[in-house]
Parts: C-alpha cells; structure tokens; sequence
C-alpha cells in the first residue's frame, strides 16, 4: 500500500509538449509511473514518448480513465489548467511549477474542496511511491521501497531524507513534497492522516522550515496520531527577518520561527531530528 | 512586493478611498513647493519600504516655510532602518478626531481573504490583537466572492461607528475589498484611517503589498513605476553583484561559502554548518535548474569573497541536472580557476553524465581540480558539511 | 394554516423608510402584519409607524427575530438587500419593486437556494394570508380567510380572483402573486407544493400569461397534485408578438403562448377558466 | 433592448472578438467613400432591429461603384418589416469557407447562463434546433462563475473544430461570454461565425439584446449612443403621442377603448371582451401608482380615438390608489370631457376616498358624469366587460 499514488495511478501530464513536460515524462515513464496521456490544448492528435495528447482533460479522462494530473506549465497557467483537470474529474493534482499566484492558489483550493479533488504544490517537486510511481522531478536514485513515509515542502530535503532512509534500510512508503510557495494546495495535517490511514507505513518524517504556518498547523493532526512522526525544521540559525530565496522562508512574526515550530511540534509528540543522520536513529529508537 | 506609501495611495485614489492629497519632494526646494498650497501647515514623510518610520524619526511635521526647507533637508539622505530617504510625501496636517485600523490580508489557514478593522488606530495592530484581542473584528471572505454593503456597514457598527457615519466608513470597506482582489494584494492596511474633527474620513496612512507572481496581471501597473523592486535595506557589494546577475544571495558573517542546491536544503544545510561549529559565509539560492553559466557565476561570488576559507557543495538533481550542474562546475574551474577547497557531493537526476563530465575534464586537467574534495550518494550530507567545517578550520 | 406567512410571521421591512416604504408599513400594520422594524441603512435607531429602523438586518434579526422580509427599494438597490436579508437569516423575501436586472435575480435565487430561502417577485404585489398577514401593497377589500389558495403574476389578477371567491364564500388560504419580471425568485411548481402540503388549502387557482416558461414548468407539478388545481391564462386574444407592457409577456416562440400554456397545464390535469367566474363553477363541481 | 448590428459588433471589438470592420453609411455618398477601402466589393447591410434583413432583401453585396451607389439607394429609404433603413453598415466581402453559430443566453428554468454553439451556421438555428437537435451544444454556467478557456475548447471540440483552429475559436466563447456577463445581456449571438477559406475565423453578423433594466451600470454605453430605444415597427401617431407621454400603449383593430389598471389584468381583460363578443380598440398599461395627470392623458387617447365606441374602465388599486386614479378621471373630465360612453369599475386601496371624490364631483358637475355607468367591488368584473361590449353595439 501506498498513498496518494501507486502503480494502478493514470496519469496524464499537462503541458507534456513543453520543454519540461517532455523531459519528466520520459523520466517518469522509465521510473514505470503510468502515464496515460497528456494534455496541450491546440495539440492534440499529436503523441509524446509514445503517449497521446488531448486537447482538453475531459476528453483524456474519458479516452484513458485518467485519475491523476501532473502539471508542466508556467505558473500564469496553472490556474486554469489545475480547474481544468479537476472539473474533469481528476482527484489528485501535482502542481510542480514554483511562483503561483496566491490568489490563483486560493481559488484552486476552493475547486478542490467542492470536487473532492486534492492538490500537491505549486513548486512542488511531486511525489513518489518508490517502485511504483514518480510524479514531478524527483531524482529515482534517492528512493527505494520500504516503511517510511516522508513529507516536506522542499525538494532537495526530500531527496536528502530518503537517501538517508535508503541508505540505512527502511525504505520509503511514500514520499510528499508539499510544495515550496507561500499557499499551498495541501497541508501537511492533510497528509499526515492519509499516512495514519495507511498500514504499511510505520513511520512519518515531515520537514518544514521558517516561515508559514502548515507546520504549526499540523501539531493537532499528530497529537492524534498513532504512527509515530519524525520531525526537522530547518531555519533554526538563519538569521530572522532576511529573506532567503523561498517566499514561504520569510520569518512571519513569532509564529514562523524555527524555534516556534519545533516547540509546537515536539510538544504535539513528534521526535525532532536535528540532522538526517538522527532519523535512522529515531527510528532504530522506536523500532520502527 | 511592498509599495511606497505615494503609490499605495495613488491606487487608493483610484479605488475611491479618501486621501489627503499632496506631493512627493525628491529635494528640500519641492518640499517647499509642494508646502505652500496648505500653507506651509504639513506633514512630511519618509518614502522608505520599511514600517516604524515615525518611531524612526521618519515623519516630522512643519509650521511654516522654513521649517519645512530645514526639516525636509535634514530627512534627505537620513537613514531609516538601513533604506535612505530619496522621496519625500508632503501632506497637508489633518485635524483628526479619532483614528481606526482597517485592513485586509489573507488567512492561509483556512484559504480565505480576511478584512480586520478595530477602533485602535494609528498603533501596532498586532499589540491591539495581543493586549486588546475585543477590539478587533474579523470578516472572512471566499475567494471571488463579492463584497456587499451590508458587509461593510456590519463592520462600521462593530467599531461603534453610528448611523450619520455608516455609509461613509463603510465604503472604505468595499473600495478596499475591491482594490485587494482587483490588485492580487498579500495585505492592504489604512493604519490610520481617520475620522477628520470637521466630518469625513480619511486612509492617513497606506500600506500595500502585492503578489510578486501576480504582477504579470497588472502592466498598468509598471507603466506607473510599480515593479518588482528590492525590498531590503543596504546591500554589500557582493549582493548587488548577486542581483546582477538574478542570484539570490546574502552575505552572513561567517567563513564557510555555502554552494548548495534549491533553498530549502539552502535553510537546512546553514543550520548543519552551525552544528558542526562552523559558521557560513553566506545564503545562496541556486533556483530550479540553472544553467552551467549560473552555476559558475555562483562559484565566482565564493571565490572571491575574502572571508570565505573554504565551499560547502551539495547537488541533488531533482528539476536541475547534475549534468548542467557538472558543466557549471567545471566552466568555473577553467574560466576562473578555483582558490579555496571545495567538498562537493553530487547525486540526483543526471549523475551519471555529471560524473563522467567530471572524470573527463580531471583526466584532461587535473591541476583544475586539486582543491576539490569529490563525493556522491554513498557520502552522507552530514559528512560533507562536516568536512567543510575543518577545511575551513584549516585541517587537511 | 396558510402558506409562507401567517400571525407569527416577525416581518422587517427593507427601505421601510422611504414613501413608498412608510406608506405600505402603514397599511400592512393596519391590517395586523406582524411588521417588528425595518431597515434603512444610516438610518439606524429611528422609528417609523413605532416601529425601530435598523441599518443591517443582521442587527434587525437579532434584535427581534425577524424570519421575513419585505422589499421596498428602487430596483437597482435590491440585488443587496435581497442578499443581506438571506444572509442575516431571513427565510422569506418579498421583492415587490419592477425591473430588477436579470442578471441580479440569478444572483439572487443562487444565494436563496444556498442559504435555503424563498424569495418571491420582482414586481410581485406581495402575498396575503387573509386575517392574518398582508406582505406588499394587496388592498385588503378583496380578501377573507378561507379554503382556496391563488397564484398569479400579476396583481390585479390576484386582486380579481380574491375577490371572486370571496364574494362566492370560498375565501382564500394565502395569496401568492409571483410577480411580472422575467425572471423570478419562486416559480409556479414550487408554490403550488406549498398549497399541496397545505391541509386547508383544498384547491388552487393559478393564473398565468403569455410569455415566459413558468407555468409550462408548473405541470409535471400539478400532475403529482392531489389538491385540485385551476389555472387560467391571460392572453388567448394577445396580438402574437407585440410587447404588452410586462416584460413577461412577450411572446417567446411557441412555448410562451396562451395556447401552449393551456394545453399543456390542461393535459396536467388542472381545470381551466376562462373567466373570474367559471372558478366558483368549477369549484362547485369539484365539491371544494 | 436589441442593438444594431454595427453597435453590437462594436462591443464585439471591445471584447477581442473579430469582426470584418467596414463602416456606417447615412447615404449613398457615405457608402460609396467607405466601399472604396475594399475596391467595391462590399456587403450592404440594412441596419434595422429586426430580424430576418436578408430575406427580406435587406442585405446586397456590390462589386463595383455603381453597384454599391445604385444598391445603397435602393436599400436607403427601404422598409423591412415595417422599419425604415435609415442606415447601411458597409463590409469587405468575406471569403467563406464554412459557417458556424455560437450564442449565449438566459436559461429562466434553470436559472443559468447558457452557451449554444452548432457547426449549422448561417441559419435559423430554432430550425436546426428542432429539426437536427445533435447538431446543438449547450454549455450552462452559474451566474458570477467565470469562463474558462478549457471551456470554450471543450465547445470547439464538439463541433469538430480541429487542433490547430481550437484556441482561436474557443477565443470566441470566452470573450463572447466576458461579453454577455459585462453588459448584463439578454442574448448575443454570433451567427454565422464564420471561417474563412485563407484561415482565421471572424463573426460575420452580430446580434445583442441586453437587458434595459440593468442599463444604469452602464453609463458608458449611453456615451456610445445606446441608449433605451423603441424596437418595434412604425408606430401609429397614436401609439407615437403615448410613447411620448410615456404610457405604453398599442393600438389594435377593434373598437372598445380598454382602460385597465395593470398589465396583467389588461392582457385578461382583453380576452374578456372577446369572450364576450366584442374587440378592443388597444392595449392599455398604466403602470404602477399611476399620476392623476397619467390617469386623464390615458384616458384622452381613448377618447380621441375615432374607432373607439365605448370605454371599458377598471381599477382595482393596489400599488396604485383609487384617489388618485379618481382624480384623474375628473381632471379628464373637466379638462378634456368624455364623448364615449364608459363603464367603470373602482375598487381596491382608497377605495371609499376614491367613491367620495366621485361623488362630490358629481355633485358639483353632474354633467360631466352623464357617459359614465359607475360600479363597484359589488359588481363581478365579467357584467362590466359585458356591459362594453353591449355599449360598443350602440345598446342603452
């Protein structure tokens, strides 16, 4: 078992005819994702690695049964294109473009909710169930198969925690970026009791950093929680009130601070790690 | 992306919303100028990005022509919070009855647009909400939800504005509501908004912030001058270079130049630094797949700091490739040479071709590489930093 | 019984200050309305015919418990009344100012069918529950309570037709008019359910005209009615296609004419009138 | 409220969507100079708020000057349908390859927005509607939803507009849309939309009707010179008199003068009289809470009416008040006089002020009152239809 994706996914990707869109979606269909289809309005008829292009979601979604989206687009795009596949009827969205604007992100999150769809992102790096499905753009190297679920809202700290979990045998269920921008489709309360509800997944790492408020957000979510939760925040020695780069690291007053997430986290249950080498021992800790 | 209290009142102007009027001085003789139609009886204001500009000494008031030459002189070329003053705003001196807070922003929480109003004006709204949490009143909206009247005036009546003045101050909801959707605001605040001692009310104060992402929307906007701008106070040399060349970079105290991947391993990988009792250089931030020309000019900025004793490296391909990535390294090395030692870990997307780029270039000139310490996955990052931190201490 | 409103009815009247407002407050108090305030935003605190004057009916509901709404406004000002009515709580609204834009009346049946509320009108004459209730401007001579419920457009059809089964000693239930826009805040089918589930209501009469698709609509209704139902249709004699002052009565292709509204409400099974009076005829012959 | 076609198509640039251009002409000079630009081979098309032009012969193409001076003379001066072409809207002609029809109305059942689009353009689309009903594509939207483009593909798909046309014809849905919803329309329609054989699609005829009560929140519309204008045929110079007094007012072929109060009981009353076997003269609205001054104009153009035998009069007040509906029929009375017989009936609010007024009038000038048979609540509204049919035939 899995969350979000697994190997029965059909996946179309939006924007599959663009530069990035192709690129990823010959990687994601050599990972073994299943990737039905594409979508680039004015292009259909046409086929990319093998896999027809639509016009328009609704169109792939009754020619392939597609369940699943993964966008490729630039960020003016992406609002449309998100409504698009989700009053197409697809349920999971991957928005992996970065720079969404926030108002366009509120409305999106507003179709999902009415449609029971869920989003992932923007400036996501996607999400992988190893061995069975890789959406967006991370690397495969970093992942194999096992009993650690992971989320976090940057992709490169994703790739480092499944490496480290890799790396000393735990493997991983399921990996979740969150997504880097300032408003996000998901939350990391949401997805942690998708991992709750999940039996093969023994444990969660979810990373966060300074700035924003889902992680403080999530310390309800683990207080009732049964799995137990890994937590890292990084930001604990940036210096406060400069930005660094990501708009979501932007110290909010009190409540964005390292030192204010780790407090509410650790107090919610989660074990913090300080580094990644101190999950395996976590983990080793709670026999996971 | 903040705007300058002159230009959040010009689209304050457009949406309808009471302002005082006055000029913007870019020297003492406007100053003056701009002073004589209310008599030399005015305000003068400070036009940096920064809040607490009257705490600051940013805003003084002026009674007469001379005051105004004398103080507008002496503001000029001030330091506020690290933001020169270059403009002044000189308004008119209003006789003000009372003051009020309005304002709007979004709750990410719970994805809805948020207008806040209280009867504390012309103070720090967040030591109202902590000290005084009553006299602060909430109204939600759904995105792409209008406003009504009725919306407004509910506000008003809350703040204990009565009947007369209904329809007057609740207008300053619905034109604010308006501006903040028709703008893509992040926050909009008339702080004070206030009630004038001869009737009416008036946005003293005005503060936006736009979406940076959302400007694309918006060329009415740069026709004006409102672009996206550097918001912070005085940048180092190295950090105006940065921005030359569109890196994002900070120079921090330390001695470890920090070289890695994406921002958010960029946050972690400081904080690792620390751990391991060392102290970075700096923060730098590589975006999403840069090219091999980036990756080299982000060397250049390390390599050329003095303070810099050695380079933290880490890549893990994800939307980048290690294989630009490998380009960029080794373009740096022949165009500019390397004069610290580096540890680098590369793994991720592409890391094959990375290495075999690598490997071809240090059997072809090796010397180019002799301050580089070269590792991949099977290294922890923890190692690496670790590593850095005694390069820098000097150890071999 | 009655429909819609009755004695316990607690009745704020929008724009209660205004002539037309102040002078109707006045004769639906003299009637015996229910009338607890009104509402005339910068008005607040005032009182007109003893009654306080609110600005927000969100503070009139409050404050007296208002559950229904009458509308006296200029037609551009009832998009927003309408609104702040149904979203301060009021279950019932009666628009009885004309030309309200189409487009406001969508928007205004869109947030009576979310927040569960009935509007009626514009350009309704209002409704009356003799004895008990007069919403709007229905003079009084005409009504007195009794067994008959009546639907119309217009009002002075409801005004004809009240006074028909009054002088013929069926008196009435409730008078429902409508109203003569084009686009309506009830339609016939949903009041004529209101009349079914009424047990003093023993039979109906609907008027309709040219024009418009409402009483096309009330058929599969009155087909599943066990109330019986008399309809009458203005127009048989209407020079096809010529506005007749109601915009409602413009002749829309085949579906709006009188012909086609009598055949097939005929076809329904309601009884058809051609006078005022045939209706006591008919319901001497149904035992009503 | 319909607008002319070259009205309509000037919305149409204003919300991107393609026209063919061309010009007004007032006369055949005017379309001879704007037939130049296109060498003469022009399409003159009457511009009249009706439909059906081109059947009607209304619409010519020309090839040469002569052609469009000796045609535009034909067409001006023109009536179609009863309306005179006082204006001819000159265009290049098209080269056609295909005609589709795209348009967007209310759907009252619903309560929504609809978009009809068919690849059977350039016809009466109520026929294709009814003869080949797979050929139409209906798309609902909520009110305040707005458009999307994947919308608009998903209605070019279903007429079989292929890829590389897709996004320049769902263009016409979303700007079409944009249209409608901006000006508060009733109906726009695009029909033919047309493809041209050299690539590109364009609205060849434009068809708005928007709606005259929403009219005040588009004071720029006014500016424009559309403004709430008469759209039937010729009127009589009765119905002329009356548009002028503002009473709307139709004259039909009968001979009983109906003076009704309100529309609705005016369109029944009129099937009375001919239940009854008579025939009315005209239809009658006196509007809601008539002016006394409103009640005696309407009652001078009953009385001015030389087809008119009788008057059938009734008020049953509600919005309007029997005082004033009495005072108006004695201000007619001494002002003006009645030559016809009339029956009268008078009930509803201020009923009893209504009877006193009468009576004291009678009182003082019993003669003015000698044509009048006066009723009450008393008597069933059926005896006073009968009763004009039976004055009408001249019967005491």
């Amino acid at each position: 078992m899995a969350i979000l994706v697994d190997k029965d996914s059909k996946v179309i990707v939006q924007g599959i005819t663009g530069g990035a869109g192709s690129f990823h979606t010959k990687r994601m269909i050599e990972y073994g994702t299943n990737i039905v289809g594409g979508i680039s309005p004015g292009k259909g008829g046409q086929s990319v690695e093998g896999k027809p292009v639509f016009d328009t979601c609704a169109e792939a979604v009754e020619k392939t049964g597609a369940d699943t989206s993964v966008i490729f687009l630039s960020a003016k795009f992406v609002k449309e294109a998100a409504i698009e596949a989700i009053r197409a009827g697809i349920k999971f969205v991957v928005v992996v473009p970065e720079h969404i604007p926030i108002h366009d992100m509120l409305r999106i999150r507003k179709e999902a909710v009415k449609y029971g769809a869920r989003v992932l992102g923007g400036n996501t790096p996607g999400i992988m169930t190893p061995g069975e499905a890789n959406l967006g753009i991370m690397p495969d190297i970093a992942f194999t198969p096992g009993r650690v679920g992971t989320l976090s809202r940057s992709g490169s700290i994703t790739y480092y925690i499944a490496d480290t979990l890799t790396r000393t045998g735990y493997g991983e269920t399921t990996c979740v970026g969150l997504g880097g921008d300032p408003v996000l489709g998901s939350t990391f309360a949401e997805i942690l009791q998708l991992f709750e509800d999940d039996e093969k997944t023994k444990a969660v790492v979810m990373t966060g950093e300074i700035g924003g408020v889902y992680e403080e957000m999530a310390a309800e979510q683990i207080t009732m929680m049964s799995t137990p939760v890994i937590a890292m925040i990084g930001g604990v020695y940036a210096p406060p009130g400069k930005r660094m780069g990501h708009a979501g690291a932007i110290v909010e007053g009190t409540m964005g601070t390292a030192e204010s997430k780790l407090k509410v986290l650790g107090a919610a249950g989660a074990h913090i790690a300080k580094t990644f080498l101190d999950i395996p021992k976590i983990l080793s800790e709670l026999k996971v | 992306m903040r705007l300058y209290e002159y230009e959040a009142k010009e689209l304050f102007a457009e949406f309808s919303i009471p302002i005082p009027g006055g000029k913007v001085a870019h020297n003492p003789e406007e100053a003056v100028a701009a002073a004589e139609l209310y008599n030399y009886r005015v305000v003068l204001k400070s036009q940096v990005l920064t809040g607490g500009r009257g705490k600051a000494g940013g805003i003084k008031t002026a009674a007469s022509k001379d005051d105004v030459f004398e103080i507008s002189k002496e503001l000029f070329g001030k330091k506020i919070k690290g933001y020169s003053v270059e403009k002044l705003l000189i308004e008119p001196l209003l006789d003000i009855e009372s003051e009020y807070y309005l304002g709007m922003t979004i709750d990410r929480t719970k994805y809805e647009l948020v207008m806040i109003a209280s009867s504390e004006g012309g103070v720090d709204i967040e030591e109202v909400a902590a000290n005084n949490p009553e006299r602060i009143f909430r109204k939600e909206f759904e995105i792409d939800e209008p406003i009504f009247s009725f919306d407004g005036f509910a506000l008003a009546k809350k703040l204990g504005i009565v009947s007369p003045q209904l329809r007057e101050f609740s207008s300053f909801s619905t034109n604010l509501y308006r501006l903040f959707t028709h703008y893509d605001a992040k926050l909009v605040e008339i702080n004070p908004l206030v009630k004038l001692r001869n009737g009416g009310f008036m946005a003293a104060d005005a503060r936006i912030s736009l979406d940076d992402d959302a400007l694309f929307r918006h060329p009415d906007l740069a026709k004006r001058g409102i672009e996206k701008r550097h918001e912070e106070g005085e940048l180092t040399p190295r950090e105006k270079k940065a921005r030359e060349w569109g890196i994002p970079y900070l120079d921090l105290d330390g001695d470890i130049g920090m070289f890695p991947g994406g921002a958010g391993f960029g946050i972690m990988g400081n904080d690792f630094i620390h751990y391991y009792g060392g102290k970075p250089a700096n923060f730098m931030d590589s975006g999403g797949g840069p090219s091999p020309e980036r990756i080299a000019k982000m060397l250049i900025l390390l390599d050329e700091n003095p303070n810099v004793k050695a380079i933290f490296g880490a890549r893990f391909g994800g939307i980048s490739r290690c294989d630009d990535f490998a380009k960029g390294v080794i373009l740096f090395l022949k165009e500019h040479g390397l004069s610290k030692p580096m540890v680098l870990r590369m793994t991720g997307n592409m890391w094959q071709e990375g290495v075999r780029l690598f490997n071809e270039a240090k059997n072809e000139t090796p010397e180019l590489f002799r301050n580089i310490e070269f590792h991949g996955i099977e290294t922890p990052i923890e190692e690496i930093a670790k590593r850095a931190v005694e390069l820098a201490k000097g150890k071999k």
